[in-house]
């Protein structure tokens, strides 16, 4: 079933990819690359998503300013002076401190709520988050600088392109750090006693605790490795935005990766990869056709506007009418 | 939750039921007169409001129908939507489009002042688009389990942003499309007062809604589902209701926004906005019509607020360089969190106190039989007795039962028998 | 010296008292059964061992240490496992995982564990046979099975068992005691909370609570002698 | 009318005044509502109240244009009504009304964004706006005996709340004027409010649609569309744009289209081709921007020209730089030319390298050429120094309408006022007819190096 669902997806898009490859006049079309590129990073933030989902049964709406303020905190530093991999320890570090806090002044006391205050209140961590940025770091835009640069200091270029892409070194360290990350989950919640744990608690919290397991600390763990993904997510991408700006993740990462994850099926890992991968070139391959085709005189943006988006919605819903577990979600 | 026991079941109050107070003639006299001296003064002071608050006031008016209708959606039924946005935008730009487009009274052509007609035909075209939105979504989205409606509502709300707002001949673009208001409610005062009103018409609907075998049948469907499928209640057909009057109170909301400005734009129904107006409901007090209103009302109205408190308006426009605004996101979100970890009841729990004796009930901090939350200063009481403390998920099952039984007509039920019989069906299923 | 005594215990929900002043003594290796009505206080009294519920007052000594309002996690470690009313398996975890979750105090000694697993399964043979199927997709049997199974995996020195046999067949629930009578011998200290009078052949002692005392205590050969308390508290005939 | 048509070259749905004369009551073209109406199409041209007012209306609407240069008006609004206030000699006005002077201060309200898509940084503004009152106050002059008092309202970049910004300065602050500096859709949003309740409005110039009928409304720079062949021009004579692939990126509203018109226009009449034309939501984000850096790259596009917020245009050319392209990027006047932007759009990539953007006012490294007295003063970037210019304009303005100052009388003396100079700002000159009063702009390029903008020509108005 698994892999019936898997080689239909990548049929589709490879179906999709001849399709439009053809109108486009200086080499392969470069908008499915672009968009499994974004996807990926989608994905990184669909990790989160799917272990705070697997941990506690939570959508996590806080997932996607993890990253920002990382982001902000890499920024700050590099601007002291600091090395950059110092900002980025600092990043880290501050960004496990918030997911502690996190965890303990609002999760925690909320641990035995229906999940659907969980869920709200996780959108005001998320709000209040922004607003911190904003009252602290102004609203304007700023430059975060990637790990290596793009061009390096005689103007070639530091990475690859493939199809006609260029891509950046930060993009292939993003992929990189994504598909170990996913690897590292897969196993620590497929092999390990604490992954096995953490699951528990997510399926019945009363029985983790006869079991002698204190769901506290499962609790803590989730969250604390929730904030690091979200804190690497937001180191790596940031800088391919090109401006960091308050609610940076969650305008333009977390809704994609949160429709991502649901295709994938909310508590599968491969399925946040792969549906993140789904939304990225639906978004991709949509703008591009949006004003590249065109229907009578006009462009097609003009008769139907936004048609990525139109389409990831009815993607979403043909994927949760069909299959609620998502593609690659479990039966049960 | 799961560590319910058999004990517990025969602990619900069932039988507790506290001998009904009735205040003395003097005790009905003092309350008609606190009253009617409220209303007086609220009336007074909104009479004589000045043109600006008048304006402001009509904001929190809408912000109160919006909050009634996320209320629905999250008090009622359980659920949450995250694309309120969607809905009250669809609804403004109906109705601005209504007036300038096709009645064609566009302020480029020298038309101020839309007629009535229009107005109102504007207004229920909004209505008919937040109750055909939220009937096409709900029906999709409320055949999928647990939370997705929050994540279908959601997506629905981005396609609304970057398609639906986008349709120039709809939105006409980043210039925004004009929505003149009729010379009847042409005043900022005369628009407040047609906001209020409709306020009050929308608390009426929700009230008689809530009263009727569809709205206690909803209520029963968020205490527990086993339960009311147990009574043969259809949950999804009286769901779809509640999110379909909803999306009436949304669009709405969306025309009596859009003619206030007298132009709507697409960024004032940003994906935030749908957030905060969720924080809004939350801080007001899930299910409670009173505190829903308060919340609202209160979360449009604080940057003004801040601005009447010379110092703190000092001080943020000058020392920190601030806009009000700014602060509400931080404060909004504030205030949500410490209600729900807190105060769990909202400021509708806070006030209770207040209105309960209003209409009629001893004066107490600590209402009988209304089963609330304990909060977390609570639970740390009961912890340092060495106390566990447990939720309230019995009682809120046989309290929907009671709604149930209502609801479906079923007198005799016992409740034990029924609760038994949803544990041990629930069990068979897992 | 009694494996676990009680004395004087008392504990409830909020400010609403369930256990009243409870005391009894278990022995070492033997199996003990706790009967009574629905509300008399079986399942607060396993719920006050094992530490889910902190208790009011009394005591509560285990193995000759006061173990009363401990933290359910050192109880399991010191020998104190509950297996829960209405089994709560992991329902989305296969059978392997809810045993090696059931094994946590443990988890650094992977020799040990396979050790227990081997003998767990020794008990159900059937849970071998759906090694890698989902717990929530067997039936109620070998739910039940699953979770007494997986309570062992901790290797308690005394084994709480709630409801066990409720809403299972007569013959499930002959082949659940016969299994818990084996754990027995092999060494477990039991004690059931049961309402299943076919319990009182594999007991060697008896209680019954009622209101959150106890009102009756002897061997449990004796009560299936004594129609009064058989007919008020166990309902029917054995 | 006739002065902008002769500044600025033909502009695609807008006539010359002559083309469809009006005098009031003409037959034929008025209908029974008093509405005028064109013969051929039955459009409305006009309203009565606009004719009642004196307004000398021309043609609108794609359908009656007698532009060159291809003449594809595309997505036009239909209904950018273009003409000059006021046609005939009127008297001036006696009386009228004085709000916002008291004894001797002026109020005068100001709007912009310094939170949305188009930041301002707030500091800057809140110091900026008072400064050359400041000076002046300290330097001991005056307006006719008055001082300015600033009264300042953000408008987050979007048109429904800068009605309520500028509403709140008007009906709770009281003051004299109005003045919009930045954003688009704002401005006429606001400068459309204003009029209706007879307040002059100041503005930066941006579109002109809906804009030129209204007699309150005066552009102290040049407008989109008059920016739009002097672009033209710098990209034909200057950047080689008649042998390059030349593109435009812009917001997808319809205040944007007579700016995007009369570029694309004139670019087609010199000779250059204009091989890429999109429009992106207002919302977009990072996304938009990667797939339209990839667009621009995989055509080949060597100049694009950007009619975006300031922040999306940071992540656009960003984007584009990590692919390893970086095109030659022009736009239009203030707030993409501010050093802000060089700030973060230089860093890491250098990304915007050279772009060069149309200003009203010189680049902030430059400044002591052009008005020593503003580093004298205290100012210390370029958002000042703008408001700066802005203020010194404003200043001539109210001077203008004399002692007695009173709205009514601001307007009348300012369309019969002489040229308005400041050194910072290209000359300022308004008439009955015409209010749009900008002729020239400075051309300013990116520095990345140093991260900042450097003023390349001053007071330019062609190539």
């Amino acid at each position: 079933m698994r892999t019936t669902i898997v080689s239909a997806v990548l049929v589709v898009l490879l179906g999709l990819g001849l399709l439009v490859g053809a109108g486009v006049e200086n080499g392969p079309n470069p908008f499915i690359t672009l968009g499994v590129m974004n996807g990926a990073v989608f994905g990184l933030v669909a990790l989160g998503l799917v272990l705070v989902y697997k941990g506690t049964r939570v959508f996590n709406f806080a997932q996607g300013e993890f990253g920002t303020i990382a982001a902000y905190l890499l920024f700050l530093s590099i601007n002291r002076g600091w090395p950059y991999w110092v900002g980025i320890l600092v990043a880290l570090a501050g960004t496990v401190l918030i997911g502690l806090v996190l965890e303990r002044g609002v999760i925690r006391p909320l641990i035995n709520a229906p999940r659907i205050n969980v869920l709200v209140a996780t959108i005001a961590a998320a709000l209040f988050m922004i607003g911190m940025e904003i009252l602290i770091a102004r609203i304007e835009p700023r430059s975060l600088s990637p790990i290596i640069a793009a061009v390096d200091s005689s103007g070639n270029p530091n990475g690859v392109t493939v199809f006609n892409l260029p891509i950046e070194p930060q993009r292939l360290i993003a992929l990189g750090v994504l598909l170990s990350l996913g690897g590292v989950l897969a196993w620590f919640f497929s092999k390990t006693d604490l992954g096995l744990a953490v699951l528990a608690t997510s399926q019945d919290a009363f029985a983790t605790r006869v079991m002698g397991i204190g769901i506290e600390r499962m609790s803590r763990f989730i969250w604390v490795s929730a904030a690091l993904l979200g804190a690497i997510a937001g180191i790596l991408y940031v800088p391919l935005t090109g401006a960091l700006t308050p609610a940076v993740m969650t305008s333009n990462i977390l809704i994609p990766a949160f429709t991502g994850a649901v295709i994938g099926g909310m508590t599968s890992l491969p399925g946040a990869f792969v549906g993140g991968i789904v939304i990225g070139v639906v978004q991709s391959v949509g703008l591009w056709a949006g004003g590249h085709f065109t229907i009578g005189e006009k462009a097609l943006q003009e008769v139907i506007p936004g048609v990525e988006q139109v389409t990831i919605l009815l993607v979403l819903l043909a994927v949760l009418l069909s299959r609620p577990q998502g593609l690659l979600g479990k039966e049960a | 939750m799961s560590t319910q026991t058999d004990e517990t079941q025969t602990i619900s109050p069932v039988a507790s039921e506290p001998s009904r107070f009735r205040p003395s003639t003097r005790g009905w006299a003092i309350r008609l007169v606190v009253i009617a001296l409220l209303a007086v003064v609220t009336v007074w002071r909104v009479a004589t409001v000045q043109p600006l608050w008048a304006d402001h006031i009509s904001l929190a008016a809408i912000f109160a129908i919006i909050g009634l209708s996320l209320n629905i959606v999250l008090g009622y039924t359980g659920q949450v939507s995250l694309g309120h946005h969607a809905f009250v935008g669809l609804g403004a730009f109906i109705a601005a489009h209504h007036i300038t487009e096709r009645a064609g009274c566009a302020p480029e052509e020298g038309c101020i002042e839309s007629s009535l007609g229009t107005f109102s035909v504007a207004i229920l075209l909004a209505i008919l688009s937040g109750v055909i939105s939220a009937g096409l979504l709900g029906m999709v989205a409320l055949r999928i389990k647990g939370l997705y409606l929050a994540l279908i509502t959601l997506t629905y709300g981005f396609v609304a942003v970057n398609s639906i707002f986008e349709i120039s001949s709809l939105t006409r673009g980043g210039a925004g499309m004009p929505a003149p208001r009729p010379a009847t409610f042409f005043s900022d005062h005369k628009y407040m007062v047609l906001c209020l009103g409709l306020l009050g018409v929308c608390m009426f609907i929700d009230w008689r809604f809530l009263r009727s075998k569809m709205g206690r049948a909803v209520l029963a469907v968020k205490s527990s589902e086993a339960v009311a499928a147990s009574y043969a209640v259809n949950v999804t057909a009286y769901k779809l209701m509640a999110f379909m009057l909803s999306g009436a109170f949304a669009g709405l909301a969306g025309a009596l926004f859009a003619f206030r400005r007298q132009i709507v734009v697409a960024p004032d129904f940003s994906f935030s906005t749908a957030l905060l107006w969720v924080l809004m409901v939350v801080v007001g007090g899930l299910g409670s019509r009173l505190g829903v209103v308060i919340g609202s009302m209160f979360f449009a109205l604080f940057p003004f607020l801040i601005q009447l408190v010379g110092f703190l308006n000092d001080f943020l426009a000058n020392t920190l360089q601030r806009d009000p605004e700014e602060l509400t996101l931080v404060i909004g979100p504030f205030l949500a969190l410490l209600t729900m970890i807190q105060f769990p009841g909202g400021i509708a729990e806070q006030i209770s106190p207040i209105t309960r004796w209003l209409g009629g009930d001893r004066f107490t901090m600590h209402p009988e039989g209304k089963h609330h939350k304990p909060s977390l200063l609570q639970r740390r009481r009961a912890k340092k007795q060495g106390l566990e403390v447990h939720d309230d998920a019995e009682l809120v099952a046989t309290k929907s039962e009671d709604l149930l039984r209502d609801a479906a007509g079923e007198p005799d039920a016992a409740s034990t028998q029924t609760m038994a019989a949803v544990d041990s069906s629930e069990e068979v299923k897992s | 010296m009694s494996l676990l005594e009680v004395q004087e215990l008392s504990a409830g929900y909020g400010s609403l008292p369930v256990l009243q002043g409870l005391s009894f003594k278990i022995e070492e290796g033997e199996t003990a059964v706790l009967l009574g009505l629905n509300g008399a206080g079986k399942t607060t009294t396993v719920l006050c061992l094992a530490g889910l519920i902190k208790p009011w007052g009394g005591k509560i000594t285990f193995d000759g240490k006061n173990v009363t309002g401990w933290d359910p996690r050192k109880l399991v470690a010191e020998g104190i496992v509950l297996v829960p009313e209405g089994r709560h398996v992991f329902p989305e975890l296969t059978i392997a995982q809810n045993l090696r979750i059931g094994a946590w105090p443990y988890r650094r000694d992977r020799k040990h564990t396979r050790a227990i697993v081997e003998q767990a399964v020794e008990y159900f043979p059937r849970l071998q046979e759906r090694w890698t199927q989902l717990a929530g997709t067997l039936s109620g049997g070998e739910q039940q099975m699953l979770a007494i199974a997986r309570g062992l995996m901790a290797r308690p020195k005394i084994l709480l068992i709630d409801e066990s046999s409720l809403g299972l067949s007569p013959k499930l629930t002959k082949t659940v005691f016969e299994v818990v009578q084996k754990i027995n011998s092999d060494g477990t200290t039991v004690l059931m909370v049961e309402q299943n009078a076919g319990v009182l052949k594999i007991a060697d002692r008896a209680f019954v609570m009622e209101k959150g005392t106890l009102v009756y205590e002897g061997q449990g050969g004796e009560i299936l002698d004594h129609a009064e308390i058989r007919e008020a508290y166990l309902g029917a005939p054995a | 009318m006739l002065m902008v048509a002769a500044a600025c070259g033909q502009k695609p749905g807008v006539v010359d005044s002559t083309a469809v004369t009006t005098a009031s009551g003409e037959e034929g073209v008025i209908d029974s509502s008093g509405n005028l109406i064109d013969p051929e199409t039955g459009e409305v041209l006009a309203t009565a109240e606009e004719l009642a007012s004196g307004s000398e209306t021309t043609g609108g609407g794609g359908t009656t244009t007698t532009t060159t240069g291809g003449g594809s008006s595309t997505d036009d609004g239909g209904s950018d009504t273009a003409a000059g206030p006021s046609g005939g000699e009127e008297p001036a006005p006696s009386g009228g009304d004085s709000t916002g002077v008291e004894g001797d201060t002026i109020k005068i309200g100001i709007h912009a964004p310094i939170t949305g898509a188009a930041p301002v940084p707030s500091q800057s503004f809140d110091k900026g706006k008072d400064l050359y009152w400041e000076y002046l106050r300290n330097s001991n002059q005056s307006i006719n005996g008055r001082n300015v008092e600033v009264v300042f309202r953000n408008d987050n970049y979007n048109p429904s709340q800068a009605v309520a910004a500028c509403r709140e300065m008007v009906e709770d602050e009281k003051v004299f004027l109005l003045v919009g500096i930045a954003g688009t859709d704002q401005i006429q949003a606001c400068a459309r409010y204003a009029a209706s309740v007879g307040v002059p409005y100041v503005s930066a110039g941006v579109t002109e649609i809906g804009l030129t009928t209204l007699r309150n409304y005066f552009a102290i720079w040049m407008t989109y569309p008059q920016q739009g062949p002097l672009l033209a021009d710098l990209l034909v004579t200057k950047l080689g744009a008649k042998n390059e692939k030349n593109g435009m990126v812009r917001f997808n509203t319809p205040t944007f289209t007579d700016g995007h018109d009369a570029w694309v226009s004139a670019m087609e009449e010199a000779g250059a081709s204009v091989d890429y034309d999109r429009a992106v939501s207002k919302t977009a984000g990072t996304s938009e921007a990667q797939t339209i850096a990839t667009e621009l790259r995989t055509q080949g596009i060597e100049n694009v020209h950007v009619l975006v917020s300031p922040t999306f245009f940071i992540q656009l050319a960003q984007t584009a730089a990590n692919q390893q392209y970086k095109p030659q990027y022009v736009g239009y006047g203030l707030t993409k030319g501010l050093d802000t932007v060089a700030n973060v759009a230089c860093k890491n990539s250098q990304s915007i390298q050279n772009a060069r953007f149309l200003s009203p006012f010189p680049a902030f490294f430059d400044s002591n050429r052009f008005d020593p007295d503003f580093r004298k003063a205290g100012g210390t970037d370029d958002i000042m120094f703008g408001l700066w210019g802005s203020s010194k304009v404003i200043a001539t303005m109210l001077k203008n309408a004399g002692k007695d100052l009173t709205r009514e009388g601001f307007i009348y003396a300012n369309e019969r006022a002489s040229t308005i100079k400041t050194g910072v700002f290209p000359d300022v000159k308004f008439s009955s007819s015409d209010h749009l009063g900008g002729s020239a702009m400075h051309l300013l390029r990116a520095d990345c190096p140093n991260n900042r903008f450097v003023t390349e020509q001053a007071f330019v108005s062609d190539f």
